[in-house]
């Protein structure tokens, strides 16, 4: 991932930051410049909770080249409430154990490294409640 | 608007073709359609492509295509819409003739993936997907649809057996298919027992990749009368629709949006109800698409894709045939190919052209349902013969 | 066909803009299109777009684009020519609303081009060019414009000079640009003794790498009269033509034979001679190129480009006015915006709304001229005011 | 340069093969499965000449990562004759001594290294005669 993405993202990945409309109240999780709801273009920042459940999941098994040593993992869409899901992956949680319905907690983690001893990139993942 | 017809379709052999250049992929379809349409110029091109860029370092294919199809200085536009590249590259076809701006426009579609290993296939693949929120947290493709899956099997009690159907379905068809990749019949427990990639889809839940390339040659219907002998098939409805990039951010984690919108517009264009066509071709990139593909045309109820499919409906011989050219499954999935394969399969079945064992009796009208992502995109295009 | 007028234009400023991501981009220019047309949603949207996958990993902007730009699920399709993917992406947003597919379209244009190091932008630009028989043997794009600049001086006695002034024009025109990104004059001498690129391109005969979007709203004439009290901006001519990928294919080193067919096919379009056009906005990705093009546009002589740089006919106070936006050379060239951000000066110079220095008192008809690779592709517009 | 690319492209960069066109002589390289002057499919192996004339060149100095030690480094357009022309490098040459006109000679060579002690990718290159 190269540098200007990677430190652009930073509000969202390192601290949840999203843009609640200032109009209809939809929150945008990564934060937008239009309402998809209202078109509104007026934001207010806020968070999205760290607490949600699983909507649904799955297990790579298959992983990216980045990826290739931590499989098999599990990845779910999360719903945080609000309206806004987040996709990540599950840490501390085997492949059989995840299941729809699960409450889990969003934490800070290292996401992937670039490579042997490359650059890490973080970013959140849940982890069983 | 004026009427538009299809008068010409060609599509090679499609697999690894480890010998075949992305430029000579595009020509040999190309070539191919001109013959069938027996002429030998168009006036502009349209490339159905994802990614030249990623898989071979090539863009620009609005100029290597025509050059190396030997029609140069005709007009070339690539078309990029994820998996829906070519569906959208036959849209766009299809307005260019139907503006009046010229009588005879090529579209064709390619995808060469086998130049990369599949580390880079996968790569290039998920930059279908959002790759700041999806990709950059591990997820892939097959992922995105097996998230899909459990949701609708959760919601709707959709079965492992019933998913597994698609793929016994589709290649028991493309068997019979002489262009497809894999012309092999498997079993419901080979399905299920192939090497897992993505809980719950297996290797066989998942189209492979592929190099191929198709062409059709669209025309005026004026012209077509004098040019071609052939029967006319007769493009009556075009849809597109988008939803949001990434899966997390729609609506319902169960159904496929733009593909149920695209539907209806080319449906409402053509004046005509699903139970009206008579076959179609739809993106079964994995079992699970096609099941909510059938939902979201409304040849199944919502959450009753994986009993129709179970019972037969589906089936070459079913009440609604879906995928009698093997699909993306059994015939391969060339990602930029893919959409204009579908429209030469329509073609095929509406002039009694299909391989033998898999030739409909009743083929008038056919439906052709081409997706792109995770379902972010979807184009439909309805095709009857006159 | 249907008469269609540009209803709105927007575009950010342009630069290295390390804030902004590739969706935001996007939907910045859309959101100024949108409220300049006094406008809330449009049927489909139509994005040129280069190479995001290169620059990116992203590729399936046809999602993207709508979603971001909050007008999901409206239909959205990425067009791709190299370098020209603006212009064919305004072309195909013309032909869908000339069609009557729809009455409102929107044509957008991007790249994010800074997200990569400069060997990572070399490669991207370089996939425009043949990969396997140019690129392969080190050629660099400016490689190829400097092997026809050096052609066409051999050919003609094109000066170091002439090529140079080029450059400072467009800069002293671009300098007088709110939205350009080297907003700067520079002298004749200053050009010539810029680090040398590939002889005998400097540093400062080059386009620079730019992030930057544009777009433009197209509607059908007679819904557009009753939507805005603006001028309304016709599109009167539209032509895209093709050459060889390779530039040691093509019949003659020295002239853009695709510029040439693409114009005369605008020019035919809109029943005018290039004489009854008032300004033009051409693709100068390099000096010599902008040379080369006003020869195949007739607005200079076969070879005669040069002199006519030289003696002023080009400049913002000549006889006919090229590319007083500053050009790609000054405004900047993200490569998939730029054939839209043509289409935005024409409209503005037309309506009269053009930063106040550089705003032309006779400026009624104008041309833009996108062109993809060494000259690959070429697309014409021609836009008239009413 | 992928493996599979590489290998389908030998008969053109070792061998300079081109293909004739049977119906109206023109002569493609690299081959081409329709000819673009006739639309004629049907052609004949044949072989560039390894002869020819300097048609225009320029001298690359920013270069693309892979070619960065070399530069500069000259490259033209050849014309070998029989229609056909080329684009190679210019090896043995300073970038001071090529002109347009000059006369040059096809060589095999080495054309480039996939970072150090990466894979080397060979073609052709002309050399003054
Ligand atoms: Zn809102
Ligand atoms: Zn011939």
């Amino acid at each position: 991932m190269s540098a200007p993405k990677y430190w652009r993202e930073i509000p969202q990945r390192y601290r949840f930051e999203a843009a609640k409309c200032k109009k209809c109240g939809k929150v945008s999780f990564p934060p937008r410049i239009v309402c998809p709801e209202c078109r509104s273009r007026e934001f207010e920042n806020t968070r999205i909770n760290d607490k949600g459940t699983v909507e649904t999941y799955t297990v790579i098994r298959v992983a990216p080249t980045q990826f290739t040593d931590e499989a098999p993992y599990p990845v779910a869409i999360v719903d945080v409430g609000d309206g806004v899901r987040v996709l990540c992956q599950v840490a501390d949680c085997g492949p059989e154990e995840i299941k729809i319905g699960m409450s889990v907690r969003l934490e800070f983690r290292k996401v992937q490294q670039e490579g042997h001893g490359g650059i890490i990139n973080y970013g959140y993942k849940c982890v069983p409640e | 608007m004026r009427d538009v017809a299809v008068i010409g379709v060609g599509m090679n052999k499609w697999g690894e073709l480890w010998e075949t250049s992305l430029r000579d992929l595009i020509a040999q379809s190309a070539l191919m359609a001109l013959d069938d349409a027996g002429i030998e110029e168009v006036e502009a091109m349209y490339i159905g492509c994802m990614s030249s860029g990623l898989f071979t370092d090539q863009e620009h294919l609005g100029s290597m295509g025509p050059d190396y199809s030997g029609i140069c200085p005709v007009p070339g536009t690539r078309v990029e819409s994820a998996c829906a590249s070519g569906g959208a590259a036959f849209r766009s076809a299809y307005m260019h003739v139907a503006s009046g701006m010229a009588d005879i426009v090529m579209a064709a579609g390619v995808e060469k993936m086998t130049d990369v290993d599949g580390g880079g296939a996968t790569f290039a693949l998920a930059t279908a997907a959002d790759q700041e929120y999806e990709v950059y947290n591990g997820v892939t493709f097959p992922g995105l649809y097996a998230m899909m899956a459990n949701h609708h099997m959760k919601k709707y009690g959709t079965t492992r057996d019933q998913l597994a159907q698609v793929s016994v379905k589709n290649h028991y068809n493309g068997a019979k298919n002489s262009l497809a990749q894999f012309r092999m019949e498997v079993s419901l427990d080979q399905v299920k027992n192939a090497v897992m990639v993505s809980d719950p889809l297996t290797l066989l839940d998942c189209s492979p990749i592929t190099d191929g390339s198709a062409a059709v040659i669209l025309c005026s219907m004026d012209k077509a009368k004098s040019l071609t002998k052939k029967r006319l098939v007769k493009v009556i409805g075009s849809g597109h629709a988008s939803d949001t990039i990434q899966l997390a951010q729609r609506e319902d984690l169960s159904s496929l949006k733009s593909t149920a919108i695209a539907a209806k517009q080319a449906l409402d264009m053509a004046g005509r109800k699903i139970n009206d066509i008579n076959f179609a071709e739809v993106h079964d990139c994995f079992s699970i698409a096609e099941i909510m593909v059938i939902e979201a045309l409304g040849i199944a109820a919502q959450g009753k894709g994986g009993p129709a499919t179970a019972d037969g409906t589906t089936a070459m011989t079913g009440k609604f045939p879906v995928n009698v050219s093997g699909g993306l499954k059994s015939k391969g999935h060339p990602v930029g190919a893919t959409g204009v394969a579908q429209i030469v399969e329509l073609t095929k079945q509406i002039r009694g052209e299909a391989d033998k064992d898999r030739q409909l009796k009743k083929a008038d009208i056919g439906l052709a349902q081409n997706m792109g992502g995770s379902g972010a995109s979807s184009v439909v295009h309805i095709l009857e013969g006159m």
